[in-house]
């Protein structure tokens, strides 16, 4: 299954148990969504469950608020990460906080989905990534889609959840292939142990965690140590016990990620090991991320505004060497 | 109007006079904090509007002390919020601006200006969906009207024709910025017209907002669509208790407060439903002794625990899966 | 209209539509990536508002080549751009979305439906505040009309009077979503009529446009506040090279493309103006020559340098001021 | 002389030496400011330059934007941070990057200011601290003004760079009293080190720096240890140089943020230590923040959910003791 069609088996399938899920969004209805994930749904549950609405994402996401407030459960699709920053007073001011400033009286059972990250040359303003930001609120949980199983659990989850919940996808993911495990226990909030190994934590998420996967036999081969894989799949909370055993076990942590590196979502983590975990390391932890520009649209330096494959390899391997791994 | 609305209307704007009076008090003796909104002079437009708009949804702003309590929410429970106490509506997390009581059906008190009006847009298509009909009614000033969310809110209500009902309370100012230096005209409702019904109204006659809001909720009611309803009104207090108020002549805030809704209505009172001046005193000093009530309430009331700190941020289950 | 000018206006209309196949040729042949919106069936608009709006400066969307050669950027650094490389107007960084370059007025190529309006707003602000008389123009389609953005716009530059033209490219569509589908008309210029003076023009008739174009321009230019004008017209092709196009049938695009703009023109040059087919086919060759000389040079163009990537992006000195 | 009055003056030198510099904002002109940072300046500079807008913060951002395009020097203030969400497209896909795409072609001297932080009960929708999503924007340089010298030395700086710059102003610090130093050089991207010491370096900016200073006495007086306090000043760029030269003395690094800690500013500074610093820390590092929720109302609850002088105390002594410093 891809992952697109994974999500949109989610999807559908909380729109059939529950009558009150509605998917709201650009383009989400006769379109099919822009990069599928909602197609041929108008035709099962109709326009009042997939509301095509106009580009004005503030609406959007301020309107799931009031739906959910009403007794839906909305499924707010935003068609970029780029146009969420329109809706960031919902999101932030709204969707977070309702709960907490009524004294739990108001319940928000409502997703915001979104594609983000460094597509195709689709430059500056259409190739960003939110997560720093938004796991930074209280009150919103963050899921971050790396691989089609999760993709379609924790969606489903997420849509069936009480919780407002924030649903971050990749552009460069929706046609990735993968299995969807119907029969084991899930759940969203645990990272994932995507390769075991003892000697480097490699945490990561979202689609880092195939550049990374891609990059490690080489970097095993150049080290001759082997390298632990997490995809964090929940930005917020995060599921530090995961990270927690394999930190101990291998006594030092890199983190990969796609977004600009000044105060990026991987600090925290990085903060984290070097704040609680300190006396179990045994190297400086590295963090590899994108470079602090806005990305510009020119292959070769869109290319080099981002971690790839050959530069994971090549500052792990020079990192190993000047920390003695 | 029968006479016993009549004077359940009258009752609600002394109670919220009062209630607002004892607010700025406990404000200046420092039992409460915060920004402190009140809505003095503006009782008549606040109650009235509670009581037309009978069933149905309301979304508000932080200047909203006297809607929640006309809406049925206990004042103990409104000053005990303003105290910040445990006792109190929101459990003294929210304070003034931020009273919820979706068991009265009030989802007031956002701060964030304009910002729950698209909420209030989505609650209205969250209704219509489930067939239930009596509509949503979204409250706000005149300072709102200018923003994205406001303008984004008639484009989608009316595309969908969804029962809404848009209240624009035009007190002329937002803080210090009269209307009319920041918009092209003086009257709003001229904004909705591409879209929708527009109706005015003075806000200074109880009176004449109940049967505005009541012919609104029964056009939205009827399938016709979002309507929008101005009411010119004014507030006798600056913007908020730190707002000393100087953009205002003495003259400007005279003529205003000449209109004063309650002395209107007890003219009402007095002149159509011919109750005699105890009859109205008897009102008065019920009002007073549910007030002095809730600042009691409210001072004995206990602070939260240090443990809601951390309640009802995630959901209750998370931190469980986590571990 | 004089003879000269309608050639240039058909010359430019015939250079963007071949400027505009070179590059969808181009994009399949991997030459060009990102989102690239053509403006093939829309070139009248484009170029006749162009050129009417002589002075002045424009602002508008990511749908822009057509506009931009027509506004004097040279088609090589447009094509240059497009593909990536150093010589791009851009120096490769912007992409077919974001063509600027001040030196002509141009102001183009935002990717934020909207985004563009409010910074249309404060240069038409900054322009009559510095006396300079020339107005501005803002360019957008029928899917930037719900958004805060244009509404809050429309308030602020009605508010100030300020000389600027909102010019709404009405196509019909935003990507797959008919306007009709998601606003309550089908002609937006409706929402600025609280606001301004708004006219209509059809949009596939480039003289047509021309005209509304200069009349608006010497509305603002003579201090008469901010004016709409809406153009109905039609892409021909999807939205961007991404999208198929399936949610309009064939018979609408066929009524679409019935009211070809350049071959009206075409026509019009004949009857109007006396040209010769062999004029027109020597404007023609010309234009082809231009776009097959942009293809050379952007084909031949240099990649830009690694460095590049870390140019402006702060100040020039701070690295300096911190070190 | 106040933080606020310092404030005014830099506006005021601004505009008097340059006449495209503009101030626009809800409340700035005749009302003054709601924190009185214009007052006066109607009288001086007229409504032209001193312009009153309606609630609209996307297109007080957006307008500014336009503005610095058309040839002005917009300072643009936003009553409190929570509302700048409403701007945050126009800050981060205008502001922030129309220079980078349009490879330099466009400049914006252009200044976003605004009051943030806790204050006193103005509850969730008014309590918010946003350096930690701006600082992470590339292409804005983010200022935090934690004294009065800073404040004028640094806005009058922004106003006349040609740079868009984000100024952070906090909610508490409008009526603190100080000198404005107006012969010294004045460096705005230097962080100042408000305390020498040898033993511990604490890290902070805005507000948290006074608490940190109220701390420090008890702090030493336990530990019998001294501290170096950092104003860090300029939170984007980073004054790396002033960190690193502390940390090397002192071996150790505290940051004490307001914010909450899920992703921080301070992770950043954690991070970076950890990351580059790694061989000259003697200690865990130690990051101070704010509580992860929302900010409720209630004053007990308020003071409980960021740090305060008391909580400082116990935190670095607590850490000192598990540190062995
Ligand atoms: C988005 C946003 N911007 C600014 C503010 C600050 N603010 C609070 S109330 C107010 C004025 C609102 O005026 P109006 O809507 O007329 O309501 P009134 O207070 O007059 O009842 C402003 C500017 C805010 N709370 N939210
Ligand atoms: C704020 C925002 N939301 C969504 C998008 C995605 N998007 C790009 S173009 C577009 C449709 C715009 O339609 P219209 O304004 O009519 O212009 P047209 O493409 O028809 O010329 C959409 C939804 C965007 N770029 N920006
Ligand atoms: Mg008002
Ligand atoms: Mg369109």
């Amino acid at each position: 299954m891809l992952y697109r069609e994974a999500l949109n088996k989610a999807i559908d399938e909380a729109m059939a148990v529950d009558e009150t899920v509605v998917v709201l969004g650009e383009d989400v209805g006769l379109y099919g969504g822009s990069y599928r994930v909602t197609e041929g749904l108008i035709a099962r549950y109709g326009e009042k469950r997939l509301i095509d609405t106009p580009i004005a994402e503030l609406s959007i996401v301020g309107n799931a608020v009031g739906m959910a407030m009403g007794g839906l459960r909305p499924v707010a699709e935003i068609m970029t990460a780029n146009f969420a920053l329109l809706a960031f007073d919902q999101i932030i001011n709204h969707m977070a906080k309702y709960r907490y400033m009524s004294a739990g009286k108001i319940t928000l059972p409502m997703v915001v989905r979104f594609p983000q990250g460094v597509s195709r040359q689709l430059a500056a303003q259409h190739s960003e990534s939110y997560e720093q930001m938004l796991s930074a609120v209280p009150g919103l949980i963050v899921f971050a889609a790396g691989d089609v199983n999760y993709a379609y659990h924790a969606l489903k989850y997420a849509i069936l959840s009480d919780d407002p919940i924030v649903f971050i996808e990749h552009e460069l993911l929706y046609n990735k292939k993968g299995e969807v495990d119907l029969n084991a226990e899930f759940d969203p909030f645990k990272a994932r142990i995507v390769k075991e190994g003892k000697d480097v934590t490699i945490v990561s998420y979202l689609k880092m965690v195939d550049d990374v996967m891609a990059a490690v036999p080489e970097i095993e081969k150049q080290l001759g140590k082997s390298c632990e894989v997490i995809d964090l799949c929940s930005l917020n909370p995060i599921d530090f016990k995961t990270l927690e055993s394999s930190l101990k076990k291998t006594g030092s942590i890199v983190v990969v990620e796609e977004d600009h590196k000044m105060g990026s979502y991987g600090a925290q983590i990085i903060s984290w090991a070097a704040e609680e975990m300190f006396y179990s390391l045994d190297a400086a932890p590295l963090r590899i991320s994108g470079a602090d520009v806005p990305i510009p649209y020119n292959r070769r330096l869109e290319l080099a505004s981002i971690p790839t494959p050959d530069s994971i390899t090549e500052q792990i391997v020079s990192w190993a060497g000047n920390n003695g791994i | 109007m029968n006479k016993l609305l009549a004077e359940e209307i009258y009752y609600d704007m002394v109670l919220g006079r009062l209630f607002e009076l004892a607010a700025k008090e406990h404000y200046m003796a420092g039992d409460i904090a915060g920004f402190l909104h009140l809505d003095i002079g503006q009782e008549g437009f606040s109650v009235a509007a509670m009581k037309a708009f009978e069933k149905g949804d309301v979304f508000t702003t932080y200047r909203e002390h006297v809607m929640a309590i006309s809406r049925g929410i206990d004042p103990q429970a409104v000053m005990a919020e303003l105290f910040g106490k445990a006792s109190g509506i929101s459990r003294g997390r929210g304070g003034s601006m931020h009273l919820f009581d979706p068991s009265h059906f009030f989802y007031g008190g956002d701060a964030i200006v304009g910002g729950q009006i698209p909420n209030a847009v989505g609650c209205a298509y969250a209704r219509k969906f489930l067939g239930q009909e009596d509509g949503v009614m979204v409250v706000f000033g005149d300072g709102a009207t200018s923003g994205g969310a406001f303008f984004e809110s008639l484009n989608n209500a009316s595309t969908k024709k969804l029962p809404l009902l848009f209240l624009c309370e035009n007190n002329g100012y937002a803080i210090g910025t009269k209307i009319t230096r920041v918009a092209p005209f003086e009257k709003q409702a001229k904004k909705a017209e591409p879209y929708m019904l527009t109706m005015e109204v003075d806000g200074m006659d109880a009176v004449a907002v109940y049967k505005a809001v009541k012919e609104a909720q029964h056009l939205i009611q009827d399938g016709h669509g979002p309507v929008f309803l101005e009411a010119m009104t004014c507030r006798y207090e600056g913007h908020s208790m730190s707002d000393p108020g100087n953009y205002r002549s003495k003259e400007e805030l005279e003529i205003c407060k000449a209109k004063d809704p309650i002395e209107r209505m007890e003219k009402v009172l007095h002149e159509t439903y011919l109750l005699s001046s105890e009859q109205i005193d008897t009102l008065r000093q019920r009002a007073q002794k549910v007030v002095d009530d809730a600042v009691e309430f409210a001072t004995a009331a206990p602070e939260p625990e240090l443990e809601e700190l951390y309640t009802e941020v995630f959901c209750k289950g998370c931190a469980n899966v986590v571990s």
